[in-house]
C-alpha cells in the first residue's frame, strides 16, 4: 500500500484537519462527532442541507460545504456511513429555522443512520426531508432488494439543491426539487484498477492487467462484471448505453454530462472520454447544455471513471450556473465578502 | 436460573473477544461481497461499547444493553451500526429496569432484538443478511425452551441453528446491503454480517451456558 | 498499461477534442497547429499571456486558459515539448494590441522552443517579452548548468500575471511581475508511482513496493534520490526543508501554501500532507494566507505530490482572488456573462 | 568528387531509417536519464521531413535542408526539434542555392549546424548532450579532409569519431538539458542526443561514401 499517509487510523481524522486548515474562510470542521459546517452557518431562514457518507470520496462531500450548495458534511470512517449522532448533531449546527433536507445516497448503512438521525432530529422538533439519491443504473431496479446505488448525481444534487436553498426555496421544494434530480440523473461505472483502504492495507479486490471492473459502485467493491480491457471509446459506449436505456433520456433533452474520476485516472484521459460520451449524445439527438468534468466523487486512489447524465430544464440550468463558493465547485459571485482559494484573510 | 447483570457482562466481553478474535475473517468475507470494512467495525463499536460497559456500576441490565446500543450506534457505522444498535436498543427496552431475566424474558428480549433488526433493514429471512443467523439462532432456542430444555442446551442449540443459518447464507443472492449490487455474483460467498451475528450468539453460548 | 485511452498516439488530439466539447463557453481550440485559445480572444487592449508545454500535465495549461489567466496554450506531445509554430500561431492569435507574453518552463526543450517562436512573433512587429520560471529546489541551482526546472509556481505565476493583465498592466509590468512570482515561488515534488507515457507504454522508472522517489520533476523523469517509503508527516517535512532553506521566506512572511497532486494521488492524502505542512510552516512562524489543494501541474496517473511556497504581499493577495473563469480554475465574477462549468448555453 | 542533390537525399533517407531502426534505443536511453521520447520524437520527425523532402523536386541543396529544418521544427518538439532544426537550418543557409557541394563546402556546412545547436542549446562540448558527438565527428571530418583523405575516408573517420564521442558520454555528468536534473545520478549512462547525432553522421558515411 503506497499513500501518503501516517497511522491509517488517523487518515479521516488528518484529512479533515488538514481540509480545516486549507480552507478558514469557506468552512469549520467540528472534530467530536464529526462533521463540516460552511462558515457563516447556521443561515438564518434558509433551508439547511446535510449529506454525508463515508470518507474515502473527497471532494464529496466536505468539499462541497460553501455558499451555494451543502451547510455541513457528515465523513465516516474511509467507505463506512457515518453515525446518527454526526448527523443529529450537524443539522442542529445548520439548522436555520428553515428546516433541514437530509440528501442520502441509497445504500442501506446511509438510509438506516440517516433514518435515525432523521428521528433524532425531529424529536428536536426540527422539520426534516430526506430524500435519497438512487442513480446507478449498474443495478437492477427492484422493489424485492435494496435497489440502486447513489453515486454521481449526488454531487448534482447538492449543488443544484444548495442554489434552490439559496434563492428561498421553503423544505418542501427543495426536497422535491432534489427529487426531481434524483429522477432525472442517471450514472453507470467502471474500474481499471482497485483501491486499498488504509486500514485493510490490501486491495479491495484484485484486476488481471487486462481486465476492467464494469458497473462499479463507489466503495472499491466489485462491479457486476468483470472484461477485457478495451479502448476508451468503447468503454464510454458501454457505459452509456444502459444509461440511455433507462428513461428518461429522449431525443431533443438537453442534458448536463458529468464525466468523472474515481480518483487516479487523471484528466487527460476524462477528456478522451468526454469527447466520445459527447459524439454518443450527438447521435442521439441529445444537446448537452452543461458539464463537468474531474474527480468528484472518487473511490480513493482507483483508477477508472463513472459518467452521468442528467437531464436539464430552464430551472436545473439557472440553479446550476448559480454562484457557488466551496472548496471543491466554485464559480460565480457569492454575496459574501469572500473569494480566494482558501487561506484566512 | 436466572441470568443477572454479570452475566449480559460476560456474554458481551465474549462476542467482544469473538468479535476480535475474527476481525479478519469478517474483513475478508466482506471483501469478498462487499467493502471490507465488517470486521473493523465491529471490532471498532464493540471495543467502544466494552469500555463504557465496564466503565458503568450498575445492575440494570436494560441500561447495560442500552449503553452498548448506544456505543455501537455512535462508532460502528456502516449498515451494521444501526442494526446492531437496533438490536441492542430493543433489547434494553424488554429488560428495563431489570436486574436479572429468566430464560424466557431472555428469549424475548433476542426476539425482540430481531424483529428491531429486520424493521430497520427492512429485510426477510433468505435476503443474506443477518437476520439469516439470527432468526434460526432465537427459534431454535425458544423451542428449546418451550420443549423444556435447560438455559445450557438452549443456547447451544440457538448457536448451532445460527451457524446452520450463517452457512446457508452461501449460496444465496443478497438482496438487501451492499452485496445486492452485485447481483449474481453475490452467491457463493458467506455473508459477513450473519457471520458475525453467529459468533454474538455463540458468545451466549459460551458465557451463558454455565448460569446456574 | 491500464489506460482510458484508445491509440495511444491520438491521446492528445482527442483529449484537446473532449476539451473543446466540455468548455465551448470558455475555449476555444485549433488543431492545426494545436493551441487552446479563450473563447473571446483576442481582448483588445490587453496583454496577452501565452504558456504551453508538453501534454501529461493537465490542467496545466489549456484548463488556465480563460477569462483572468491564461489567453492561450500550447500543448506538445506527452511530455514534448511544443514546437514554435504553434506559440507564433497562438500568439497572434491572441495578440490584442498591447503585446505577447511567453510564461516558459525551465526545460531546455521548452525554453528553446519559445524563443525561436518569440523571435518568429517579433518579426511580424509584435512585442514580445519572456519569463522564465525555474522554481525546483530539488535542482541544484547552477549558471554552469540548465539550472531548476519550472514547476508549481507556474500555476501560480499564471493565475497572478493573467490577472494583472486583466487589470491592465502592460507588457512591462506584467513580465516583470511575473519575474516576481517566480523569485518569490519555490517547489519540491516527490513519487510514490512511476507514470506510463502513452505511446512508450511501460512505467518510467521503476519503484519498489516500500520505495520512493525524491525531487522529481513533472516528466516522469526519476528524482534526485530514492529513498525507503516514509510516513506522509516525514515526506512533507523532506519537501519543505529545503524550500524554506531557500530564499526569501523568513518568519513573519505571509505565504500561499500549494500541495498539488501528481495524478494519482487523491485529494484525502493531499489534506493528510497540507494539514503537516501548515504545521511546520507556522512553526517557523510562517503565515498561510491563501491555499490551493488539489492536482493542478500532474504526470499523468502518478501517484506523489509536490508542495509550492509562494511569498505574499499585498498585490499578489488581489491578483490571486481577482476572478478568473478557466477550466480548471475558477472563482470570482468576470464582468463577461459567462458562468457554470462549461456547455454552451 | 561533389555531393549532388540527390545524395543529400539518400543521406536523410538513410539517417530516417537508422532513427527508424533505433527507435526503442533512443527511446530506453532517454527513459534512462530523461523522459523517454527522443526515440519517439526522432522517428516522427524524420517521417516528417521526408514525406516533406520525397515531394520536393529541387536541386537546390539549401531548399532541402531548408525543407528538413522546418520540418523538424514543427514536428519534434522537445529540445531536439529546436536543436536539429537549428542544425539543418544553418546547413541549409551554407548550400542555399547549390546544387552540389564540394567535400570542404560540405564539412564547412556541417560545422556550421554544429554551431548552431552550440549556440542555441549554450552547449559545451562535455555538456553530455548531442555536442559531444556532432563535435567530434565533425572535426575529424576536417582533419581528414586536410589531410588528403578521400571523402569517403573522412565520412568514415567522422563517424567512428563520433561514436567515440557518443560512447564517452557515458561517463558524464549532464550539464544540459533533462539529464542535468538528475546531477550525479546522470553519469553511467549514454546520452540519447549523442546517439542520434552518431546516427545521422554514420548515416552520412553509409550514403555518401560511394559518392564519386
Ligand atoms: N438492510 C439490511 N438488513 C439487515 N442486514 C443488513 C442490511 N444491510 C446490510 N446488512 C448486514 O450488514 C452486513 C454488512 O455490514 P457492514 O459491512 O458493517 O456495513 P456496510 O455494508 O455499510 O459496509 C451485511 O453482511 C448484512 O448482514
Ligand atoms: N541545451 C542543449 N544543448 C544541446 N543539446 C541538448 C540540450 N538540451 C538537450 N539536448 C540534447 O537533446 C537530447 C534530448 O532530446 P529529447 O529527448 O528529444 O528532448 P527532451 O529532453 O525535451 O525530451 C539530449 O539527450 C541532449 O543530447
Ligand atoms: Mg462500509
Ligand atoms: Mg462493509
Ligand atoms: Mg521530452
Ligand atoms: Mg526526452
Amino acid at each position: 500500500m503506497k499513500k501518503l499517509i501516517n497511522d491509517p487510523q488517523d487518515v479521516v481524522r488528518e484529512a479533515l484537519e488538514g481540509m480545516a486548515a486549507a480552507h478558514p474562510d469557506l468552512i469549520r470542521v467540528n472534530m467530536e462527532p464529526r462533521y463540516v459546517v460552511r462558515a457563516d452557518a447556521p443561515v438564518q431562514g434558509k433551508v439547511a442541507i446535510v449529506s454525508g457518507g463515508g470518507s474515502g470520496h473527497e471532494p464529496m462531500h466536505g468539499g462541497f460545504v460553501g455558499y451555494g450548495m451543502l451547510d455541513a458534511a457528515c465523513p465516516g470512517e474511509v467507505f463506512t456511513s457515518p453515525t446518527p449522532d454526526q448527523m443529529y448533531e450537524a443539522s442542529k449546527a445548520v439548522h436555520g429555522g428553515a428546516g433541514v433536507l437530509h440528501i442520502v445516497k441509497n445504500y442501506s448503512g446511509d438510509v438506516m443512520n440517516f433514518e435515525m438521525a432523521a428521528d433524532m432530529v425531529r424529536a428536536e422538533g426540527i422539520q426534516v426531508e430526506s430524500v435519497v439519491i438512487d442513480d446507478d443504473v449498474a443495478v437492477e431496479n427492484s422493489t424485492y432488494t435494496q435497489g440502486r446505488r447513489g453515486v454521481g448525481t449526488t454531487v448534482l444534487a447538492e449543488k443544484i439543491c444548495g442554489a434552490a436553498a439559496e434563492a428561498g426555496y421553503d423544505l418542501r421544494r427543495v426536497a422535491d426539487l432534489c427529487r426531481k434530480v434524483n429522477g432525472w440523473g442517471r450514472s453507470m461505472g467502471m474500474a481499471l484498477t482497485p483501491c486499498t483502504v488504509p486500514h485493510v492495507g490490501t486491495p479491495s479486490f484484485e484486476l488481471g492487467e487486462n481486465e476492467m471492473e464494469i458497473g462499479i459502485g463507489i466503495h472499491g467493491e466489485p462491479g457486476r462484471r468483470r472484461e477485457a480491457l478495451r479502448p476508451a471509446d468503447e468503454i464510454v459506449e458501454m457505459l452509456l448505453e444502459p444509461i440511455l436505456q433507462d428513461l428518461p433520456f429522449r431525443q431533443g433533452d438537453d442534458v448536463l454530462l458529468f464525466v468523472n474520476s474515481m480518483g487516479g485516472t487523471p484528466l487527460i484521459e476524462l477528456y478522451v472520454a468526454y469527447r466520445k460520451a459527447a459524439q454518443v449524445l450527438a447521435r442521439h439527438g441529445i444537446r448537452v447544455v452543461r458539464s463537468l468534468v474531474g474527480p468528484y466523487i472518487t473511490s480513493l486512489e482507483m483508477a477508472g471513471m463513472s459518467i452521468t447524465l442528467l437531464k436539464m430544464d430552464d430551472e436545473l440550468v439557472r440553479l446550476w450556473d448559480a454562484p457557488v463558493l466551496t472548496p471543491a465547485l466554485k464559480w460565480g459571485a457569492a454575496p459574501a465578502p469572500a473569494a480566494g482559494s482558501g487561506g484566512a484573510a | 436460573m436466572s441470568i443477572e447483570a454479570r452475566d449480559i457482562v460476560a456474554w458481551l466481553r465474549a462476542a467482544a473477544a469473538a468479535l476480535e478474535a475474527q476481525r479478519e475473517q469478517l474483513i475478508e468475507l466482506d471483501r469478498a461481497i462487499g467493502d471490507g470494512d465488517h470486521g473493523a467495525n465491529m471490532d471498532r463499536g464493540f471495543k467502544a461499547a466494552m469500555q463504557r460497559v465496564e466503565a458503568l456500576d450498575t445492575t440494570d441490565i436494560g441500561q447495560i444493553l442500552r449503553t452498548v446500543a448506544m456505543a455501537l450506534i455512535a462508532t460502528v457505522g456502516g449498515a451494521a451500526g444501526p442494526l446492531y444498535g437496533t438490536f441492542f436498543m430493543q433489547m434494553a427496552s424488554q429488560a428495563a429496569g431489570k436486574a436479572s431475566l429468566s430464560p424466557a424474558e431472555w428469549a424475548a428480549a433476542l426476539e425482540a432484538g430481531l424483529q428491531g433488526v429486520m424493521d430497520r433493514g427492512r429485510a426477510q429471512k433468505g435476503d443474506k443478511t443477518m437476520v439469516d443467523a439470527l432468526a434460526p439462532g432465537i427459534e431454535a432456542l425458544k423451542q428449546a425452551l418451550a420443549e423444556g430444555a435447560d438455559l445450557a442446551e438452549a443456547l447451544r442449540r440457538c448457536a448451532v441453528a445460527a451457524e446452520e443459518g450463517m452457512r446457508a447464507t452461501i449460496p444465496l443472492v443478497a438482496r438487501r446491503g451492499r452485496a445486492s449490487y452485485l447481483g449474481e455474483r453475490s452467491a457463493g460467498h458467506q455473508d459477513p454480517g450473519a457471520t458475525s451475528a453467529y459468533l454474538i450468539l455463540r458468545a451466549a453460548a459460551e458465557a451463558l451456558g454455565a448460569v446456574p
